[in-house]
């Protein structure tokens, strides 16, 4: 059974057009229309998702690998666009446009009382759309637009609040950062359309690359002369670089924390649980190429390994509440390239899953928070807040649990597969990386529960100022840090509803699909391991069921690891706050590079951004202005000054001029005198 | 040396010197007169190689009329010739020194040296005609059209001289009693009427 | 023997005076007039000796027209200078330079 | 001995006859006229043209069929007649647009029309030379109505300087053309060109030839103001009246291009060997000296004739070839030339008013302001002197740098074409100013011109750009005037 | 159609047009409607080309061949392959667009400058339409001629230094290039390009002559280094001009190489492909860079145009070393193809940059960067245009400004991935300077209290921008009725690339 084509170009087509319909005309057509009618795109995007999945999980469809258009066509070279929807796609198209739709239900709170309302709407539903042919894709070409289309709109939404000089700021770095990766990864697809069979077709890449008869692993450039390098691993790399951009991975995850500057709902979607995760994503797509290289897999273990535990780090010294969940994001991240880095491909995917739930729902009680909080992000205003938003509160305890990995909990499945797999792997850098995570381990649960205890525990650091009350909460911006017009509440339905649909499969997605996931044949041959580097079917000897594995979690390091750090959290954070102030003192130096992010901004900011602009002067002031047009300008004046100068030749006296004459005369005698004398000669 | 070589050279140089002062007296009158030294010895010259008819026309045309012409005009002119010759002797040697390099080429590609093409007889004698005759046929038979043409050329330079010099003087006081008889009242006074005081002018 | 080389040598030295006469006068334009003159000399001087030596008339015609331009020429040249020293009241070469440049 | 006379030959001097005839006739006519009536003249001389160039287009001879008449003094071929067609056209032109500049100054006297005719005359004489004594007389025809119409305007000084230096000049280079001559004559023992041309394989004394040969280009190469021969020009283009300054800055430079070629090539054509060497020479001086001179003048007229001697310089990479090719392209490029110049010139006499010449660059400004038409015009002929496709001059210069990289003269191309760009930048600034700048206080003044120098100057300035489109026609009958 | 001279009408209707344009336009709004007209007539006729040409068949075609100079066997030819349509009907649609979108700012002598620019275009499209060789020099040159005026009549304060080293800049390039032509017609005996394509040329022939169009074409588009007119036309010209300019003239210059240093002197441009590439990847990197400091918009935008020229000089001879060196004329094809699909895109993008910088000029008078910000807030329909537009410019996928510079990077990496390396920078110092302008100028808080005044698009600037924008989705989305055109065409040149003709 095939797969019907209109529905899945309903899944993309329904939120673009709901995003055209409140882009050109949500002025005209109002709030409710437009958040109707994106909702109304892109929860029949999802519905339809889930059939999608339904049927390639117990419908029995088969895969569907169509090209819909031909987009260019040159020579041998083609480019399409058309989907190929397999059990990952379906599991991508769900969660995306699952994600997507509780934020878009969200928003409708979240942002009620913003100008740019319709617009918002507009940008999420693009964004539904754009995250949605990057899954579908079937190919480079298409990939790469959702990639960069989602990076668009990723752009657009940080800047959302344009007239912040922060938010503008931001937007840019995201897009320019992003771009760096998107630079590896084009020269990745230029290597693949070289390299793999000249297609830029999944199908036809993959194939090639499996081919046995092509070898495609030993086949080696010489891109210098004399120093071969294996094609899969240049490739592999470059698609690599992408995916860091993509994925935030260090060096270049600088952009997602400052990416926080927009509207929570989009960090939630975006920043959280989809775009930042199509480098997963991609790199699990492309399983068959990275197979070929171990060192690109080594090379995408240590990224990710650095990533997971060094941007945690920082996440303990954030006081932002959105930016405490974006360094665990970058963490969470980092978790997932690990499981990319030891072929545990399915693992990886399956933490984006689980992880995509439970951050979005983090963050979306995060919003909650800080609409309560009348935008105020800044936990140190915050404490004591679980009394006035019970549900938010419980949500995010679930949310961090989740993510902190307690048994049971969605998190806990995938991140335990992960660390398991990493153990089990023989990779280079593997050690360093499975020290990374379960460090990782400790510090994700530090920062987990610091957030919860400073935000919703101990006591009220912030003060109502009931004078101000009538001002309203849209002026926000005139009330001094810690300083609320009115007491916080809890956040409307249509916040929290979200919040819950959200923290239902936080809790028990991970166990319900961890099985055929990672130990089943859920993704088929969607995704391929090669035997050697099986390390998920290492695993799967060891699995015997979910509920077992929980149990069998308790006894694993990773939680004792957890439990500590969650210890320590509580030990310092909800008992004895002042401690917090002390080891701050103690571990000063520490301190300072973490809460300098290891002056990867400063360094970025002086190298390629001061640094760019010198260069750019340089080379405009002194080659363009004085090199160039000086010599240009130069040869002008010459000829300029020197016809002045000649001019005085014609200096009006007859003498002169037969004088000239007479010269002439005699120059072409004797010149002619020569000839003359030569030719007689 | 033949006595026609004798009288070539003594002409040639009374030429040659006279020339000379042409160029460097001080006084165009002097000059003049030198000029139509030179002109009367070439004329000489010329009778030296039988151009009878030319030599002649020569000192006519040149001496009787052209040379005459030039002091006519240098008189007229009344130039204040005691005006110092500046500049004369400092660019002298420039002067010499090109016209003996042009000199030298000059005689190097004639082939002076080497040229020793000796008369022959009378063109004209030999064909049994005057040296006028001679060259009379030959103007009128083949060269009837540029005797044409210099027939306009002449007209030319009359024309052309007598536009450049003749002038109608402007405020010059001639009587003319044609036209004093003919003068009428409107000739000579014109009455106009004008306003006491100008527009926009405010009468003081 | 009077040679072809003595004539032509005589022409071309008074050419060469007269070319010298041209540069180095700065007195007045009379002066260059005759030196023009003479250099049609020197020119008829070298048309007479061709003539005489290829026994051919066509160069003493020419010499004939020579003349005939030249008087025409020079009439107009004196017109001009006339015309010149009513305006400037000079005829000094090193003042005609008001042209220039 | 009979005289020989062959009334054919007065068929073939038709046209120059008819156009004695009535300048004889105007010369009479005008006697009788009042100032008033000088329209009369100016009609008549017009017609005169018109009718000359009827007879010589009606006497044309045909292709390769060309006869000479009167002993060979008098050649009538298809380069004579393309010539003359051109002089008369140019010079008519300057007569249209001299009417109304001379009007203006008190200089509208009948000797202008029968200077320019004679002089005319005279140029008809000189490209139909067949000898060097009919290339002589009809030179000094020419040069002497030029130096008188140069001094025409008597109570200018500045006309008066132009005048002397032009007859001192002109006069030094008649005597190095006449020495030139003097020496070929003895040389080779004749007057007549092709006889010349024939006998020079065998002459005694080859090194007369060269002698000869050096002073000839020197002569020829004054009468074209190729540099350095070229001193007199600008100052007597800047110091004639202007609308004399069209007059001397077109026709007779056909003329001069007649001249050397007959010269030249007519005569001296066995030693091309030697001439397009020293031609060569004379073109990259021309156009160092025209395009770098020009650019430091204020004074238009000035400039244009500056931009005259790098055009010249231009027209000799055409003789360079030294092939029937190329001196049909260098007749095309001073067909052009004129052409072009005429409108440039005349368009100065054009806008100039009683007191004001509108010579300086500066007086130009903002005509687009003030009259649209006039600076499109202008700027046409700018830009064909520029040589800027679709316009005549441009094809001009495509054909000469053709004919020099044909002959093998790639450097001279090169050269020619880095100065040419050095040359752009003058034109482009008269463009500048008419079209970038704002109009003077006066711009509110209508121009002054009557009705057919506008109708006049607006076909010749039109005729730039018809001819840039379809030039094939002119080409071809340049070519086939040489056999090509 | 194919009775009909298609192509001269092409040419011929709008100078014509122009002529009236002047004759009858004393009423500004005469000239503005009667232009207008006149650009739409031939925009309609521009599209019996597009829809007339037989794709699949390729070649040239709705020829025209009539005897113009018999002297030196010069013909009057037209005739158009599928590169040329391409060109031609970006032409014609830019041209519509120019003329509307300078309804409101041009003011003085509007009949003039509605017939620079028809002028303009009739000659743009005899360019792209001529098979001889001097007839396409005619236009070439000739296109300076209206260009200059427009700069220097409605350009700004520094417009004569502008307009003057444009001028002389270009002249100096093309009449290298004649000397080439004029070469070539000794060699063949006349101009045809066909001819000169098939005429056999040594080595050292062919080197020269390469430089000598490289002299012309490399000015033209302008290639670092001799880039520099284009900022200062730029800045000084008028909206219009500058659209033009970005939009179409440059596009001359590149399709120059295609038609004569490629057929013509294939062994040289193997040879010396290395300098042109060298050329070309220095200007990716170089010019980001200095198009990142500038504080004048339209320089900026002047620079960040020679920046994706460069990715057509880079395609085009990419293909050559493709072609000959790695015997991959696949990818040569996605080379050529690039360039000209990243020229047709360029025309877009940098058309409506330029008009976009245009509606704010017309707002406040200045194009200083930092006497804007916030531009969002009063305009927000502009906002969406111009960063629609910027992201384009930067090469964002599914807007044209991708097609092109993909294409070209996926070739050029089959040459060597060192070049694809350098290239594909442009995505990074593109973005950056395009999304520092649009930081600087939409987004922000209004500081300058002149642009809190300022009113939102009105119908017309809608108009220009909404079918600019159109274009440039429809390409980016859909590029394969574009390359479609031209592939047969493409494939004839790259076939006649693999023969020597030395």
């Amino acid at each position: 059974m095939m797969l019907d084509k209109y529905i899945l170009l309903t899944i993309v087509l329904a939120p673009l057009l709901g995003a055209l319909i409140a882009g050109f005309f949500g002025k005209r057509i109002g709030r409710v229309a437009s958040h109707s009618v994106t909702i109304t795109g892109v929860g029949l995007s999802c519905a339809l998702s889930i059939h999608v999945l339904y049927q390639l999980v117990w419908g029995g469809a088969e895969s569907f690998n169509q090209n819909l258009y031909t987009w260019f066509e040159v020579g041998s070279t083609s480019a399409h666009v058309g989907f190929l929807i397999d059990r990952l796609t379906a599991m991508m198209m769900v969660v995306v446009t699952f994600v997507s739709l509780m934020v878009h239900v969200y928003t409708i709170g979240y942002m009620a009382e913003d100008d740019g309302y319709e617009r918002f709407f507009s940008y999420i539903a693009l964004f539904t759309f754009s995250m949605l042919m990057l899954v579908m894709s079937n190919n480079f070409l298409q990939l790469f637009f959702g990639w960069e289309a989602v990076g668009l709109v990723s752009y657009l939404l940080i800047g959302f609040w344009y007239k912040r000089p922060t938010a503008i700021f931001a937007n840019m770095k995201a897009f320019l950062v992003n771009r760096v990766g998107d630079f590896g990864f084009l020269l990745g697809i230029a290597g693949v359309l070289m390299w793999f069979g000249g297609s830029l077709d999944y199908g036809t890449v993959f194939a090639h690359a499996q081919d046995p008869s092509l070898d495609m692993a030993s086949r080696s450039v010489e891109l210098i002369a004399g120093h071969p390098w294996h094609v899969a691993t240049i490739v592999c790399i470059c698609l690599f670089i992408g995916a860091m951009g993509k994925s935030a991975q260090v060096p270049l995850h600088v952009w997602l924390p400052d990416s926080m500057e927009g509207p929570t709902p989009i960090s939630a979607l975006i920043h959280a649980a989809t775009m930042v995760t199509a480098g997963i994503f991609m790199v699990a797509r492309m399983s068959p190429l990275f197979e070929l290289s171990e060192t690109a897999l080594t090379f995408v273990l240590v990224i990710g390994a650095t990533t997971a535990l060094f941007t945690g780090l920082i996440g303990v010294v954030q006081n932002d509440i959105k930016r405490v969940v974006a360094y665990s994001t970058l963490s969470q991240l980092g978790y997932m390239t690990v499981a990319l880095g030891v072929s545990a491909y399915s693992a990886g995917v399956f933490h984006l899953m689980t992880h995509a739930f439970f951050k979005a729902l983090l963050f979306l009680g995060a919003g909650s928070v800080i609409i309560a909080m009348h935008h105020e992000q800044d936990m140190r205003h915050m404490g004591g807040l679980r009394k006035y938003m019970p549900i938010t509160w419980i949500t995010m305890w679930i949310g961090s649990l989740a993510l902190a990995g307690a048994p049971g909990f969605a998190g806990f499945f995938s991140k335990d597969a992960i660390i398991e797999a990493v153990g089990e792997s023989h990779r280079l850098g593997a050690g360093y990386a499975y020290f990374c995570v379960l460090a990782g381990v400790f510090i994700t649960a530090l920062y987990s529960f610091r957030l919860l205890y400073m935000t919703f525990h101990g006591k009220e650091r912030f003060v109502v100022d009931k004078v101000k009350q009538h001002h309203g909460h849209v002026d926000h911006e005139h009330h001094a840090p810690g300083h609320l017009a009115h007491a916080p509440n809890e956040s409307p339905w249509v916040v929290t509803v979200p919040l819950v649909l959200l923290a239902i499969p936080s809790v028990v997605v991970g166990f319900l699909t961890i099985g055929p996931m990672l130990f089943g044949d859920y993704f088929g041959n969607a995704i391929f391991v090669r035997e050697a580097n099986n390390v998920i079917g290492e695993l799967g000897h060891e699995f015997h069921g979910a509920t077992a594995m929980v149990l069998h979690g308790f006894t694993q390091a990773p939680f004792w690891i957890a439990l500590a750090g969650f210890g320590t959290a509580t030990w310092i954070w909800l008992f004895n706050p002042s401690i917090a102030d002390k080891a701050e003192n103690a571990l000063r130096p520490l301190h300072t590079v973490l809460a300098n992010k290891y002056w990867f901004d400063t360094i970025y900011q002086a190298v390629f951004a001061r640094g760019g602009l010198r260069f750019g002067r340089g080379l405009w002031r002194g080659s363009d202005a004085a090199l160039i047009d000086g010599a240009i300008n130069g040869s002008a004046s010459l000829v300029d000054q020197l016809s002045a100068l000649v001019r005085r030749i014609q200096s009006g006296y007859l003498y002169h001029y037969a004088f000239a004459m007479i010269l002439g005369l005699i120059l072409l005698l004797g010149g002619s005198w020569w000839v003359f004398a030569r030719i007689a000669a | 040396m033949t006595f026609e070589l004798v009288c070539f050279y003594f002409f040639a140089t009374v030429a040659g010197i006279a020339a000379l002062s042409v160029i460097s007296v001080k006084n165009p009158v002097v000059a003049a007169l030198c000029l139509v030294l030179t002109f009367f010895s070439m004329a000489c010259v010329w009778l030296l190689a039988q151009a009878e008819f030319l030599a002649v026309a020569l000192v006519l045309v040149y001496v009787g009329a052209v040379m005459v012409l030039f002091l006519f005009v240098v008189m007229m002119l009344d130039v204040d010739f005691t005006a110092v010759r500046e500049g004369f002797v400092r660019f002298l040697p420039v002067g010499v020194l090109v016209a003996v390099v042009m000199l030298a080429e000059m005689l190097m590609m004639i082939g002076v040296r080497t040229l020793q093409t000796p008369a022959t007889a009378d063109p004209a004698l030999l064909a049994g005609m005057s040296n006028m005759e001679w060259l009379g046929h030959t103007l009128f038979r083949d060269f009837l059209l540029p005797f044409e043409i210099a027939s306009l050329i002449l007209t030319v330079g009359l024309i052309a001289a007598v536009t450049l010099t003749l002038r109608k003087r402007t405020g010059t006081k001639i009587q003319k009693p044609s036209q004093q008889v003919r003068v009428r009242r409107e000739d000579r006074i014109r009455l106009v009427k004008m306003a006491a005081v100008k527009k926009g002018e405010v009468a003081p | 023997m009077i040679t072809l080389a003595h004539f032509l040598s005589l022409g071309a030295l008074l050419f060469c005076i007269a070319v010298a006469g041209i540069f180095i006068n700065r007195k007045n334009v009379i002066v260059l007039l005759m030196c023009i003159e003479l250099m049609l000399l020197a020119v008829n001087t070298n048309f007479v000796a061709f003539s005489r030596y290829l026994g051919d008339p066509a160069g003493q015609v020419f010499v004939f027209f020579i003349l005939t331009v030249a008087a025409a020429e020079a009439a107009i040249g004196l017109a001009i200078l006339v015309v010149l020293f009513r305006n400037r009241a000079t005829i000094d070469v090193t003042a005609i330079d008001t042209l220039k440049g | 001995m009979m005289i020989q006379f062959n009334p054919a030959d007065l068929i073939a001097i038709l046209p120059e006859l008819v156009l004695l005839g009535a300048t004889c006739a105007i010369l009479l006519v005008d006697l009788f006229l009042k100032p008033a009536q000088r329209d009369i003249t100016h009609w008549l001389s017009i017609a005169t043209i018109a009718l000359t160039a009827f007879f010589v287009w009606r006497g044309a001879p045909a292709v390769g069929e060309g006869v000479s008449a009167f002993n060979g003094m008098f050649l009538h071929d298809g380069i004579s007649v393309v010539l003359k067609q051109f002089i008369l056209l140019t010079s008519g032109l300057s007569l249209f647009y001299a009417r109304n500049y001379m009007r203006d100054r008190a200089l509208w006297i009948g000797e202008l029309y029968l200077l320019i005719l004679f002089a005319t005359l005279g140029m008809m004489l000189l490209v139909s030379a067949g000898s060097l004594i009919t290339a002589y007389l009809g030179l000094e025809l020419l040069a002497l109505s030029s130096y008188a119409l140069v001094a025409l305007n008597r109570d200018s000084a500045a006309s008066a300087e132009a005048a002397i230096k032009y007859f001192v000049l002109g006069a030094l280079a008649s005597g190095l053309l006449l020495y030139g001559m003097s020496m070929i004559y003895g040389a080779t023992g004749t007057l007549d060109l092709a006889r010349i041309s024939a006998l020079i394989g065998q002459v005694e004394h080859p090194g007369w030839l060269a002698f000869g040969l050096v002073f000839m280009v020197a002569g020829i190469a004054f009468k074209m103001g190729a540099a350095p021969f070229h001193m007199w020009l600008p100052d007597v283009y800047h110091g004639a009246p202007t609308a004399i300054t069209v007059f001397i800055g077109s026709a007779p430079k056909i003329a001069a291009f007649g001249l050397a070629y007959r010269l030249l090539e007519g005569a001296l054509g066995p030693l091309s060997g030697q001439w397009t060497l020293m031609l060569a020479i004379l073109a990259v001086l021309s156009l160092a000296v025209g395009n770098l001179f020009a650019i430091a003048q204020s004074n238009l007229k000035r400039m244009l004739a500056y931009s005259t001697i790098s055009h010249v310089g231009f027209m000799l990479l055409g003789f360079v070839g030294g092939s029937p090719a190329g001196f049909s392209a260098a007749m095309f490029y001073i067909i052009s030339y004129t052409m072009t110049a005429t409108v440039a010139f005349g368009m100065i006499a054009l806008l100039a008013r009683a007191g004001f010449e509108c010579e300086e660059i500066d007086d130009f400004k903002g005509l687009n302001q003030r009259s649209p038409w006039y600076a499109a015009i202008m700027g046409i002929s700018m830009f064909s002197l520029a040589g800027v496709p679709p316009l005549f001059g441009f094809f001009a210069k495509l054909l000469v740098l053709k004919s020099a990289i044909d002959a093998g003269f790639l450097w001279l191309a090169i050269v020619a074409i880095i100065f040419a760009i050095i040359g752009i930048y003058y034109y482009l600034r008269v463009v500048k100013v008419m079209y970038f700048d704002a109009a003077a206080d006066d711009a509110k003044i209508p121009l002054p011109a009557d009705l057919p120098l506008r109708w006049v100057i607006s076909l010749n300035g039109l005729a730039l750009v018809v001819l840039g489109i379809a030039w094939g026609p002119l080409f071809d009958w340049c070519n086939r005037a040489f056999g090509v | 159609m194919a009775q009909w001279p298609l192509l001269s009408i092409l040419i011929w209707l709008p100078i014509v047009g122009a002529v009236l344009v002047l004759a009858l336009g004393r009423d500004p709004r005469v000239a503005r409607w009667l232009s207008v007209l006149v650009a739409l007539l031939t925009f309609a006729a521009s599209l019996p080309l597009y829809f007339g040409y037989d794709a699949v068949a390729g070649g040239m075609q709705f020829g025209e061949s009539h005897l113009w100079i018999n002297g030196l066997k010069a013909y009057y030819g037209l005739g158009v392959d599928g590169i040329s349509v391409a060109l031609i009907v970006l032409t014609t649609f830019t041209s519509v667009l120019v003329i509307i979108g300078s309804w409101g700012p041009i003011n003085k002598r509007v009949s003039q400058y509605m017939a620079a620019m028809l002028v303009l275009e009739g000659m743009l499209i005899g360019i792209f339409s001529a098979t001889d060789a001097l007839l396409f020099y005619v236009f070439f040159e000739a296109m300076l001629i209206p260009m200059f005026i427009i700069i220097g009549v409605w350009g700004g304060p520094r417009r004569v230094y502008a307009t003057l080293k444009f001028f002389i800049y270009t002249f100096l390039g093309s009449i290298f290039m004649l000397i080439a032509l004029i070469y070539l017609h000794m060699k063949t005996g006349e101009f045809s390009l066909a001819a000169f394509a098939a005429a056999p040329l040594s080595t050292t022939e062919q080197t020269w002559l390469f430089f000598g169009f490289l002299a012309g074409f490399a000015i033209k588009v302008p290639m670092w280094p001799v880039h520099t007119w284009l900022p200062d036309a730029h800045v000084e010209a008028p909206t219009g001009g500058s659209v033009i300019l970005a939009a179409i003239m440059l596009k001359v210059g590149g399709y120059g190489f295609i038609r004569f240093s490629l057929p013509i002197t294939p062994d040289a441009s193997q040879e010396y492909a290395w300098v042109v590439i060298a050329m070309s990847l220095i200007a990716v990197v170089y010019i980001g860079y200095v198009a990142l400091v500038q504080d004048d918009m339209k320089k900026l935008i002047a620079y960040s145009s020679v920046a994706h020229m460069a990715f057509v000089t880079l395609g085009i001879f990419i293909s050559m070393a493709l072609v000959r060196e790695y015997a991959n004329p696949d990818a040569a094809r996605l080379g050529l193809q690039g360039a000209m699909v990243q020229m047709i895109s360029h025309g877009f993008v940098s058309g409506a940059m330029f008009t976009c910088i245009g509606v704010l000029y017309d707002r406040l008078h200045t194009r200083m960067i930092d006497e804007y910000g916030g531009v969002m807030n009063v305009m927000p329909w502009f906002g969406g245009f111009f960063i629609f537009f910027s992201m384009a410019n930067c090469g964002l996928p599914g807007t044209s400004g991708f097609v092109g510079e993909f294409m070209v990077i996926l070739a050029s990496f089959q040459s060597n991935p060192f070049i694809a390396l350098v290239a594909a920078f442009t995505l990074i110092i593109g973005a950056a300077y395009t999304l520092w302008l649009v930081k600087r100028v939409i987004f922000g808080e209004v500081t300058n209290p002149k642009v809190a005044k300022f009113k939102d698009l009105d119908a017309r600037e809608w108009i220009v921008l909404g079918s600019f924008a159109v274009a440039v989705l429809a390409l980016g989305v859909y590029p394969k009725p574009l390359t479609d055109l031209m592939n047969s065409s493409v494939l004839q040149i790259v076939n006649a690339l693999m023969l020597s003709k030395a």
